[in-house]
Protein backbone atom coordinates (compact mmCIF):
# COMPACT_ATOMS: atom_id res chain seq x y z
CA UNK A 1 0.00 0.00 0.00
CA UNK A 2 0.88 3.57 -1.14
CA UNK A 3 1.11 6.13 2.00
CA UNK A 4 2.12 9.56 1.73
CA UNK A 5 2.64 12.09 4.86
CA UNK A 6 2.20 15.59 4.62
CA UNK A 7 3.35 19.24 6.62
CA UNK A 8 4.35 18.10 10.48
CA UNK A 9 3.11 14.29 10.02
CA UNK A 10 6.08 13.98 7.36
CA UNK A 11 7.84 15.96 9.64
CA UNK A 12 7.57 13.42 12.53
CA UNK A 13 7.83 10.60 10.51
CA UNK A 14 10.69 11.37 8.72
CA UNK A 15 10.16 11.07 4.94
CA UNK A 16 7.08 11.54 2.57
CA UNK A 17 6.24 8.33 1.38
CA UNK A 18 6.31 4.36 2.01
CA UNK A 19 4.70 1.73 0.05
CA UNK A 20 4.03 -1.26 3.06
CA UNK A 21 2.31 -4.58 2.98
CA UNK A 22 -0.16 -4.10 5.51
CA UNK A 23 -1.49 -7.47 7.86
CA UNK A 24 -5.17 -8.76 6.84
CA UNK A 25 -6.51 -7.33 10.15
CA UNK A 26 -5.89 -3.63 8.80
CA UNK A 27 -9.71 -2.97 6.85
CA UNK A 28 -9.89 0.59 7.86
CA UNK A 29 -8.28 3.80 8.12
CA UNK A 30 -7.84 3.96 11.71
CA UNK A 31 -6.64 0.23 11.70
CA UNK A 32 -4.06 1.42 9.41
CA UNK A 33 -3.26 4.35 11.42
CA UNK A 34 -3.00 1.77 14.52
CA UNK A 35 -0.72 -0.50 13.19
CA UNK A 36 1.60 2.64 11.34
CA UNK A 37 1.86 4.01 15.17
CA UNK A 38 4.20 0.77 15.85
CA UNK A 39 6.56 1.05 13.08
CA UNK A 40 9.01 4.22 14.70
CA UNK A 41 9.16 6.44 17.73
CA UNK A 42 8.41 9.04 14.92
CA UNK A 43 5.40 7.49 13.44
CA UNK A 44 4.13 7.20 17.12
CA UNK A 45 4.38 10.80 17.35
CA UNK A 46 2.55 11.46 14.09
CA UNK A 47 0.16 9.27 15.42
CA UNK A 48 -0.28 10.43 18.54
CA UNK A 49 -3.66 11.69 18.51
CA UNK A 50 -5.77 10.36 15.53
CA UNK A 51 -8.09 13.45 15.67
CA UNK A 52 -5.50 15.83 14.69
CA UNK A 53 -4.96 14.22 11.52
CA UNK A 54 -7.09 13.92 8.23
CA UNK A 55 -6.97 11.01 5.92
CA UNK A 56 -7.09 10.76 2.28
CA UNK A 57 -7.60 7.42 -0.08
CA UNK A 58 -6.84 7.55 -3.70
CA UNK A 59 -6.64 11.46 -3.06
CA UNK A 60 -10.05 12.25 -1.44
CA UNK A 61 -10.59 12.92 2.05
CA UNK A 62 -12.24 10.20 3.87
CA UNK A 63 -12.93 9.12 7.08
CA UNK A 64 -11.54 6.86 9.66
CA UNK A 65 -13.90 3.80 9.21
CA UNK A 66 -13.54 3.85 5.40
CA UNK A 67 -12.14 0.85 4.58
CA UNK A 68 -8.81 0.32 2.56
CA UNK A 69 -6.76 -2.41 0.28
CA UNK A 70 -3.34 -2.69 -0.96
CA UNK A 71 -4.58 -1.31 -4.31
CA UNK A 72 -5.03 2.27 -2.66
CA UNK A 73 -3.39 5.41 -2.23
CA UNK A 74 -3.58 6.72 1.03
CA UNK A 75 -2.49 10.24 2.77
CA UNK A 76 -1.45 11.00 5.67
CA UNK A 77 -1.91 14.69 7.13
CA UNK A 78 -2.89 17.83 9.51
CA UNK A 79 -6.32 19.64 9.21
CA UNK A 80 -5.75 21.71 5.72
CA UNK A 81 -4.45 25.29 5.93
CA UNK A 82 -4.18 26.83 2.74
CA UNK A 83 -5.52 29.64 0.87
CA UNK B 1 -13.85 27.47 -18.80
CA UNK B 2 -12.39 26.45 -15.21
CA UNK B 3 -8.55 27.22 -15.50
CA UNK B 4 -6.74 25.99 -12.59
CA UNK B 5 -2.96 26.63 -11.82
CA UNK B 6 -0.61 25.50 -8.66
CA UNK B 7 2.69 27.02 -8.64
CA UNK B 8 5.55 28.69 -7.69
CA UNK B 9 6.27 31.60 -9.68
CA UNK B 10 4.69 35.10 -9.61
CA UNK B 11 1.52 36.40 -11.67
CA UNK B 12 -0.04 39.13 -13.39
CA UNK B 13 -3.58 39.71 -11.85
CA UNK B 14 -4.38 42.26 -14.49
CA UNK B 15 -3.20 39.16 -17.23
CA UNK B 16 -6.10 36.97 -15.50
CA UNK B 17 -8.69 39.04 -15.08
CA UNK B 18 -8.56 39.71 -19.26
CA UNK B 19 -8.52 36.38 -19.68
CA UNK B 20 -11.79 36.03 -17.67
CA UNK B 21 -13.27 38.63 -19.93
CA UNK B 22 -15.43 38.36 -23.18
CA UNK B 23 -18.16 39.87 -24.45
CA UNK B 24 -20.66 38.16 -22.21
CA UNK B 25 -19.12 39.18 -18.61
CA UNK B 26 -19.90 42.15 -17.21
CA UNK B 27 -18.49 41.53 -13.67
CA UNK B 28 -15.52 40.00 -12.45
CA UNK B 29 -14.51 39.78 -8.70
CA UNK B 30 -11.54 38.66 -7.04
CA UNK B 31 -9.52 37.23 -4.03
CA UNK B 32 -6.53 37.53 -3.46
CA UNK B 33 -5.03 36.12 -0.54
CA UNK B 34 -1.49 37.67 0.79
CA UNK B 35 1.34 36.64 3.17
CA UNK B 36 0.01 38.66 6.45
CA UNK B 37 2.29 38.97 9.30
CA UNK B 38 -0.09 38.37 11.83
CA UNK B 39 2.43 38.62 14.93
CA UNK B 40 3.15 41.31 17.72
CA UNK B 41 6.59 41.80 16.78
CA UNK B 42 6.48 41.51 13.09
CA UNK B 43 8.75 38.84 13.19
CA UNK B 44 7.65 36.75 10.14
CA UNK B 45 10.39 35.52 8.06
CA UNK B 46 8.69 33.44 5.39
CA UNK B 47 5.44 31.02 4.59
CA UNK B 48 5.87 28.24 3.09
CA UNK B 49 3.15 26.39 1.26
CA UNK B 50 2.67 22.57 0.74
CA UNK B 51 0.17 20.59 -1.70
CA UNK B 52 -0.58 16.97 -1.96
CA UNK B 53 0.09 17.28 -5.91
CA UNK B 54 -2.91 15.57 -7.70
CA UNK B 55 -5.08 15.83 -5.48
CA UNK B 56 -4.85 19.66 -4.76
CA UNK B 57 -5.48 20.18 -8.34
CA UNK B 58 -8.45 17.93 -8.38
CA UNK B 59 -9.87 19.49 -5.56
CA UNK B 60 -9.39 22.82 -6.27
CA UNK B 61 -11.51 21.73 -9.87
CA UNK B 62 -14.78 19.99 -7.91
CA UNK B 63 -14.67 23.41 -5.71
CA UNK B 64 -14.72 25.39 -9.26
CA UNK B 65 -17.55 23.19 -10.78
CA UNK B 66 -19.44 23.23 -7.66
CA UNK B 67 -19.20 27.16 -7.86
CA UNK B 68 -20.28 27.34 -11.17
CA UNK B 69 -23.13 24.74 -10.74
CA UNK B 70 -24.65 26.82 -7.54
CA UNK B 71 -24.51 30.46 -9.69
CA UNK B 72 -24.78 31.48 -13.00
CA UNK B 73 -20.57 31.69 -14.02
CA UNK B 74 -19.05 32.16 -16.95
CA UNK B 75 -15.38 31.78 -16.32
CA UNK B 76 -13.03 30.74 -13.10
CA UNK B 77 -9.72 31.48 -12.28
CA UNK B 78 -7.92 29.66 -9.35
CA UNK B 79 -4.27 30.11 -8.61
CA UNK B 80 -2.78 28.96 -5.69
CA UNK B 81 1.17 28.90 -4.60
CA UNK B 82 3.40 26.88 -3.48
CA UNK B 83 6.45 26.28 -2.10
CA UNK B 84 8.43 29.63 0.18
CA UNK B 85 6.99 33.07 0.31
CA UNK B 86 7.64 36.23 1.95
CA UNK B 87 5.48 38.58 3.77
CA UNK B 88 2.89 40.52 1.04
CA UNK B 89 3.70 37.92 -1.21
CA UNK B 90 0.39 36.73 -2.92
CA UNK B 91 -0.79 33.14 -1.77
CA UNK B 92 -4.27 32.44 -3.65
CA UNK B 93 -6.16 34.19 -6.39
CA UNK B 94 -9.46 33.61 -7.25
CA UNK B 95 -11.38 35.39 -10.28
CA UNK B 96 -14.87 34.79 -11.36
CA UNK B 97 -16.50 35.82 -13.86
CA UNK B 98 -20.30 36.57 -14.72
CA UNK B 99 -22.80 38.68 -16.75
CA UNK B 100 -23.64 40.14 -12.88
CA UNK B 101 -22.51 40.81 -10.18
CA UNK B 102 -24.16 39.16 -7.32
CA UNK B 103 -23.14 35.89 -8.87
CA UNK B 104 -19.24 36.80 -9.15
CA UNK B 105 -19.12 37.97 -5.79
CA UNK B 106 -20.84 34.98 -4.22
CA UNK B 107 -19.28 32.45 -6.82
CA UNK B 108 -15.84 34.03 -5.63
CA UNK B 109 -16.59 33.63 -1.58
CA UNK B 110 -17.73 29.92 -1.78
CA UNK B 111 -14.41 29.43 -3.28
CA UNK B 112 -12.30 30.77 -1.02
CA UNK B 113 -14.89 29.22 2.05
CA UNK B 114 -14.31 25.44 0.43
CA UNK B 115 -10.40 26.35 -0.53
CA UNK B 116 -9.92 27.17 2.78
CA UNK B 117 -11.59 23.51 4.28
CA UNK B 118 -11.68 21.33 1.44
CA UNK B 119 -7.89 21.66 -0.58
CA UNK B 120 -4.96 19.38 0.70
CA UNK B 121 -2.33 22.75 1.30
CA UNK B 122 -0.56 23.55 4.31
CA UNK B 123 1.04 26.63 5.54
CA UNK B 124 4.15 26.94 7.70
CA UNK B 125 5.62 29.82 9.08
CA UNK B 126 9.25 30.90 9.34
CA UNK B 127 10.24 33.41 12.63
CA UNK B 128 13.55 33.83 14.04
CA UNK B 129 12.56 31.03 16.81
CA UNK B 130 12.22 28.50 13.77
CA UNK B 131 9.55 26.78 11.96
CA UNK B 132 6.12 25.98 12.84
CA UNK B 133 2.85 24.52 11.03
CA UNK B 134 -0.10 26.45 11.19
CA UNK B 135 -3.25 25.20 13.09
CA UNK B 136 -6.49 24.91 11.00
CA UNK B 137 -8.91 28.13 12.38
CA UNK B 138 -12.78 27.63 13.28
CA UNK B 139 -13.50 30.16 11.84
CA UNK B 140 -13.09 28.36 8.10
CA UNK B 141 -14.95 25.51 9.10
CA UNK B 142 -18.04 28.20 10.41
CA UNK B 143 -17.61 29.62 6.88
CA UNK B 144 -18.13 26.89 5.03
CA UNK B 145 -21.34 25.48 6.88
CA UNK B 146 -22.52 28.91 6.25
CA UNK B 147 -23.38 27.43 2.53
CA UNK B 148 -24.60 24.60 3.91
CA UNK B 149 -26.97 26.32 5.90
CA UNK B 150 -28.47 28.33 2.70
CA UNK B 151 -28.04 25.48 -0.09
CA UNK B 152 -30.96 23.23 2.96
CA UNK B 153 -33.26 26.72 3.16
CA UNK C 1 -5.90 55.15 2.97
CA UNK C 2 -8.93 55.83 0.77
CA UNK C 3 -8.09 56.51 -3.16
CA UNK C 4 -11.07 57.42 -5.57
CA UNK C 5 -10.25 58.02 -8.93
CA UNK C 6 -12.58 59.48 -11.83
CA UNK C 7 -10.45 58.95 -15.32
CA UNK C 8 -10.87 58.30 -19.03
CA UNK C 9 -7.71 56.41 -18.96
CA UNK C 10 -7.42 52.59 -18.82
CA UNK C 11 -5.66 51.32 -15.74
CA UNK C 12 -3.36 48.35 -14.22
CA UNK C 13 -5.34 45.77 -11.95
CA UNK C 14 -2.30 44.56 -10.67
CA UNK C 15 -0.90 48.11 -9.67
CA UNK C 16 -3.87 49.39 -7.68
CA UNK C 17 -3.77 45.80 -5.97
CA UNK C 18 -0.22 46.55 -5.18
CA UNK C 19 -1.08 49.50 -4.08
CA UNK C 20 -3.66 48.28 -1.32
CA UNK C 21 -1.50 45.84 0.22
CA UNK C 22 0.55 46.32 3.39
CA UNK C 23 2.48 44.37 5.92
CA UNK C 24 -1.14 44.07 8.27
CA UNK C 25 -3.31 42.92 4.73
CA UNK C 26 -4.27 39.21 4.09
CA UNK C 27 -7.48 39.69 2.34
CA UNK C 28 -8.18 41.93 -0.75
CA UNK C 29 -11.35 41.56 -2.49
CA UNK C 30 -11.82 43.53 -5.75
CA UNK C 31 -14.76 43.92 -8.41
CA UNK C 32 -14.08 44.77 -11.95
CA UNK C 33 -17.86 46.17 -13.81
CA UNK C 34 -16.62 45.60 -17.92
CA UNK C 35 -18.77 47.14 -20.91
CA UNK C 36 -20.97 44.31 -21.53
CA UNK C 37 -23.30 43.61 -24.66
CA UNK C 38 -26.58 42.69 -23.33
CA UNK C 39 -28.57 42.99 -26.91
CA UNK C 40 -29.63 39.90 -28.58
CA UNK C 41 -28.28 41.28 -31.81
CA UNK C 42 -24.39 41.82 -30.11
CA UNK C 43 -25.10 44.91 -31.61
CA UNK C 44 -23.71 47.58 -28.82
CA UNK C 45 -20.72 49.83 -30.58
CA UNK C 46 -19.96 51.85 -27.31
CA UNK C 47 -20.97 52.91 -23.96
CA UNK C 48 -20.79 56.46 -23.28
CA UNK C 49 -20.40 57.23 -18.57
CA UNK C 50 -21.09 61.05 -17.67
CA UNK C 51 -20.73 62.15 -14.56
CA UNK C 52 -21.49 65.08 -12.15
CA UNK C 53 -17.98 66.30 -11.45
CA UNK C 54 -17.23 67.31 -7.62
CA UNK C 55 -20.39 65.41 -6.81
CA UNK C 56 -19.26 61.95 -7.73
CA UNK C 57 -15.86 62.27 -6.31
CA UNK C 58 -17.69 63.08 -2.86
CA UNK C 59 -20.46 60.41 -3.45
CA UNK C 60 -17.57 57.87 -4.13
CA UNK C 61 -15.20 59.37 -1.06
CA UNK C 62 -18.46 59.09 1.16
CA UNK C 63 -19.32 55.13 0.28
CA UNK C 64 -15.92 53.97 1.02
CA UNK C 65 -15.81 56.10 4.69
CA UNK C 66 -18.88 54.54 5.32
CA UNK C 67 -17.83 51.13 4.36
CA UNK C 68 -14.43 51.61 6.36
CA UNK C 69 -16.52 52.61 9.21
CA UNK C 70 -18.82 49.18 8.77
CA UNK C 71 -16.09 47.00 8.13
CA UNK C 72 -12.70 46.14 9.52
CA UNK C 73 -10.86 47.42 6.11
CA UNK C 74 -7.54 48.87 5.53
CA UNK C 75 -7.38 50.44 2.17
CA UNK C 76 -9.94 51.48 -0.60
CA UNK C 77 -9.10 52.00 -3.89
CA UNK C 78 -12.50 53.03 -6.38
CA UNK C 79 -11.58 54.12 -9.70
CA UNK C 80 -14.53 54.86 -12.39
CA UNK C 81 -13.92 55.27 -16.31
CA UNK C 82 -15.98 57.98 -17.74
CA UNK C 83 -16.16 59.10 -20.95
CA UNK C 84 -16.63 56.85 -24.13
CA UNK C 85 -15.76 53.00 -23.74
CA UNK C 86 -15.74 49.99 -25.96
CA UNK C 87 -17.44 46.48 -25.27
CA UNK C 88 -15.31 44.32 -22.73
CA UNK C 89 -13.46 47.83 -21.83
CA UNK C 90 -13.31 48.27 -17.89
CA UNK C 91 -15.69 51.35 -16.31
CA UNK C 92 -15.37 50.32 -12.40
CA UNK C 93 -13.10 48.83 -9.91
CA UNK C 94 -13.02 48.45 -6.41
CA UNK C 95 -10.29 47.30 -4.06
CA UNK C 96 -11.30 46.15 -0.21
CA UNK C 97 -8.14 45.22 1.38
CA UNK C 98 -8.21 43.75 4.98
CA UNK C 99 -6.86 41.60 7.39
CA UNK C 100 -9.12 38.79 6.91
CA UNK C 101 -11.24 37.68 3.72
CA UNK C 102 -14.76 38.36 4.87
CA UNK C 103 -14.44 42.35 5.79
CA UNK C 104 -13.03 42.87 1.92
CA UNK C 105 -15.91 41.22 0.41
CA UNK C 106 -18.32 43.23 2.29
CA UNK C 107 -17.04 45.96 2.01
CA UNK C 108 -16.59 45.07 -1.53
CA UNK C 109 -19.93 44.31 -2.49
CA UNK C 110 -21.07 47.17 -0.11
CA UNK C 111 -19.36 49.70 -1.96
CA UNK C 112 -20.63 48.35 -5.33
CA UNK C 113 -24.63 48.26 -4.22
CA UNK C 114 -24.01 52.00 -2.93
CA UNK C 115 -22.01 53.05 -5.67
CA UNK C 116 -24.88 51.74 -7.82
CA UNK C 117 -27.45 53.96 -6.78
CA UNK C 118 -25.74 56.77 -4.61
CA UNK C 119 -22.84 57.91 -7.47
CA UNK C 120 -23.79 60.49 -9.96
CA UNK C 121 -22.98 58.61 -13.08
CA UNK C 122 -24.88 58.10 -16.27
CA UNK C 123 -24.36 55.36 -18.83
CA UNK C 124 -25.50 56.06 -22.81
CA UNK C 125 -25.40 53.07 -24.61
CA UNK C 126 -24.43 53.34 -28.72
CA UNK C 127 -26.34 50.76 -31.29
CA UNK C 128 -26.35 51.25 -34.96
CA UNK C 129 -30.17 52.50 -34.38
CA UNK C 130 -28.12 55.42 -32.55
CA UNK C 131 -27.56 56.61 -28.69
CA UNK C 132 -29.90 55.97 -25.82
CA UNK C 133 -29.34 56.41 -21.91
CA UNK C 134 -29.84 53.14 -19.95
CA UNK C 135 -32.77 53.20 -17.20
CA UNK C 136 -32.21 52.63 -13.49
CA UNK C 137 -32.43 48.78 -12.92
CA UNK C 138 -34.87 47.82 -10.05
CA UNK C 139 -32.30 45.12 -8.63
CA UNK C 140 -29.91 48.04 -7.78
CA UNK C 141 -32.12 49.57 -5.75
CA UNK C 142 -33.35 46.20 -3.88
CA UNK C 143 -29.21 45.38 -3.84
CA UNK C 144 -28.73 48.38 -1.90
CA UNK C 145 -32.02 48.43 0.63
CA UNK C 146 -30.43 44.70 1.52
CA UNK C 147 -27.44 46.24 3.62
CA UNK C 148 -30.41 48.64 5.39
CA UNK C 149 -31.80 45.86 6.68
CA UNK C 150 -29.05 44.26 7.99
CA UNK C 151 -28.33 47.06 9.86
CA UNK C 152 -31.53 47.15 11.18
CA UNK C 153 -31.21 43.94 12.60
CA UNK D 1 -29.24 80.16 -9.47
CA UNK D 2 -26.40 78.18 -10.93
CA UNK D 3 -28.41 74.67 -12.34
CA UNK D 4 -26.77 71.83 -14.31
CA UNK D 5 -28.54 69.72 -15.96
CA UNK D 6 -26.95 65.86 -16.77
CA UNK D 7 -28.30 62.94 -19.17
CA UNK D 8 -31.31 63.02 -21.30
CA UNK D 9 -32.34 66.22 -19.13
CA UNK D 10 -29.52 68.18 -20.43
CA UNK D 11 -30.09 66.50 -23.96
CA UNK D 12 -34.01 68.01 -23.90
CA UNK D 13 -32.60 71.05 -22.07
CA UNK D 14 -29.78 71.39 -25.33
CA UNK D 15 -27.56 73.16 -22.95
CA UNK D 16 -25.81 71.32 -19.77
CA UNK D 17 -25.79 74.78 -17.54
CA UNK D 18 -27.75 78.03 -17.01
CA UNK D 19 -27.34 80.83 -14.21
CA UNK D 20 -31.04 82.09 -13.60
CA UNK D 21 -32.76 84.82 -10.86
CA UNK D 22 -35.65 82.58 -9.20
CA UNK D 23 -39.15 84.97 -8.79
CA UNK D 24 -39.65 84.65 -5.12
CA UNK D 25 -42.81 81.79 -5.26
CA UNK D 26 -39.96 79.57 -5.85
CA UNK D 27 -39.01 78.00 -2.64
CA UNK D 28 -38.57 74.30 -2.97
CA UNK D 29 -36.57 72.10 -5.88
CA UNK D 30 -40.18 70.92 -6.95
CA UNK D 31 -41.46 74.56 -7.84
CA UNK D 32 -38.83 75.53 -9.00
CA UNK D 33 -38.86 72.03 -11.34
CA UNK D 34 -42.30 73.60 -12.42
CA UNK D 35 -40.80 76.76 -12.82
CA UNK D 36 -37.98 76.17 -15.50
CA UNK D 37 -41.03 73.86 -17.20
CA UNK D 38 -42.28 76.73 -19.03
CA UNK D 39 -38.45 78.66 -19.94
CA UNK D 40 -38.64 76.04 -23.69
CA UNK D 41 -40.06 73.13 -25.09
CA UNK D 42 -36.87 71.28 -24.16
CA UNK D 43 -37.21 72.10 -20.65
CA UNK D 44 -40.96 71.12 -20.99
CA UNK D 45 -40.02 67.91 -22.30
CA UNK D 46 -36.78 67.56 -19.34
CA UNK D 47 -39.21 68.56 -16.54
CA UNK D 48 -42.82 66.66 -17.73
CA UNK D 49 -42.70 63.56 -15.37
CA UNK D 50 -40.88 64.89 -12.37
CA UNK D 51 -40.88 61.09 -10.75
CA UNK D 52 -38.65 60.14 -13.67
CA UNK D 53 -35.87 62.87 -12.50
CA UNK D 54 -33.70 63.42 -9.32
CA UNK D 55 -32.37 66.36 -7.97
CA UNK D 56 -29.06 67.72 -6.08
CA UNK D 57 -28.72 70.43 -4.20
CA UNK D 58 -24.92 71.71 -3.49
CA UNK D 59 -23.51 68.21 -4.61
CA UNK D 60 -25.94 66.34 -1.99
CA UNK D 61 -29.26 64.36 -3.56
CA UNK D 62 -32.21 66.28 -2.19
CA UNK D 63 -36.09 65.21 -2.11
CA UNK D 64 -38.45 67.38 -4.23
CA UNK D 65 -39.31 69.75 -1.22
CA UNK D 66 -35.77 70.74 -0.10
CA UNK D 67 -35.52 74.12 -0.05
CA UNK D 68 -34.10 75.87 -2.58
CA UNK D 69 -32.51 79.92 -2.20
CA UNK D 70 -30.19 81.78 -5.08
CA UNK D 71 -26.84 80.82 -3.69
CA UNK D 72 -27.79 76.74 -4.16
CA UNK D 73 -25.94 75.31 -6.67
CA UNK D 74 -28.69 72.57 -7.90
CA UNK D 75 -28.37 70.01 -10.69
CA UNK D 76 -31.31 68.09 -12.26
CA UNK D 77 -30.97 64.67 -13.37
CA UNK D 78 -32.45 61.12 -14.38
CA UNK D 79 -31.68 58.09 -11.60
CA UNK D 80 -28.13 57.12 -11.91
CA UNK D 81 -26.75 54.00 -13.89
CA UNK D 82 -22.98 54.38 -12.99
CA UNK D 83 -21.07 50.95 -12.08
Amino acid sequence: MKIYYFAWVRDYIGYPYEDISCPKTVKTIEQLAQHLKDQSDGHRRAFQDLSSIRAAKNQKFVANDSEVSDTDEVAFFPPVTGG
Amino acid sequence: MIKISIQNEEFDVTAEIKQLSSKSIGAIATFSGMVRDGSKDSSLISLTLEHYPGMSEAALEEIAQKAKKEWSIDSITIVHRVGRLKPEEMIVFVGCASAHRHAAFDGCQYIMDYLKTDAPFWKAEETKDGTTWVSERENDKAAKRRWHLEESN
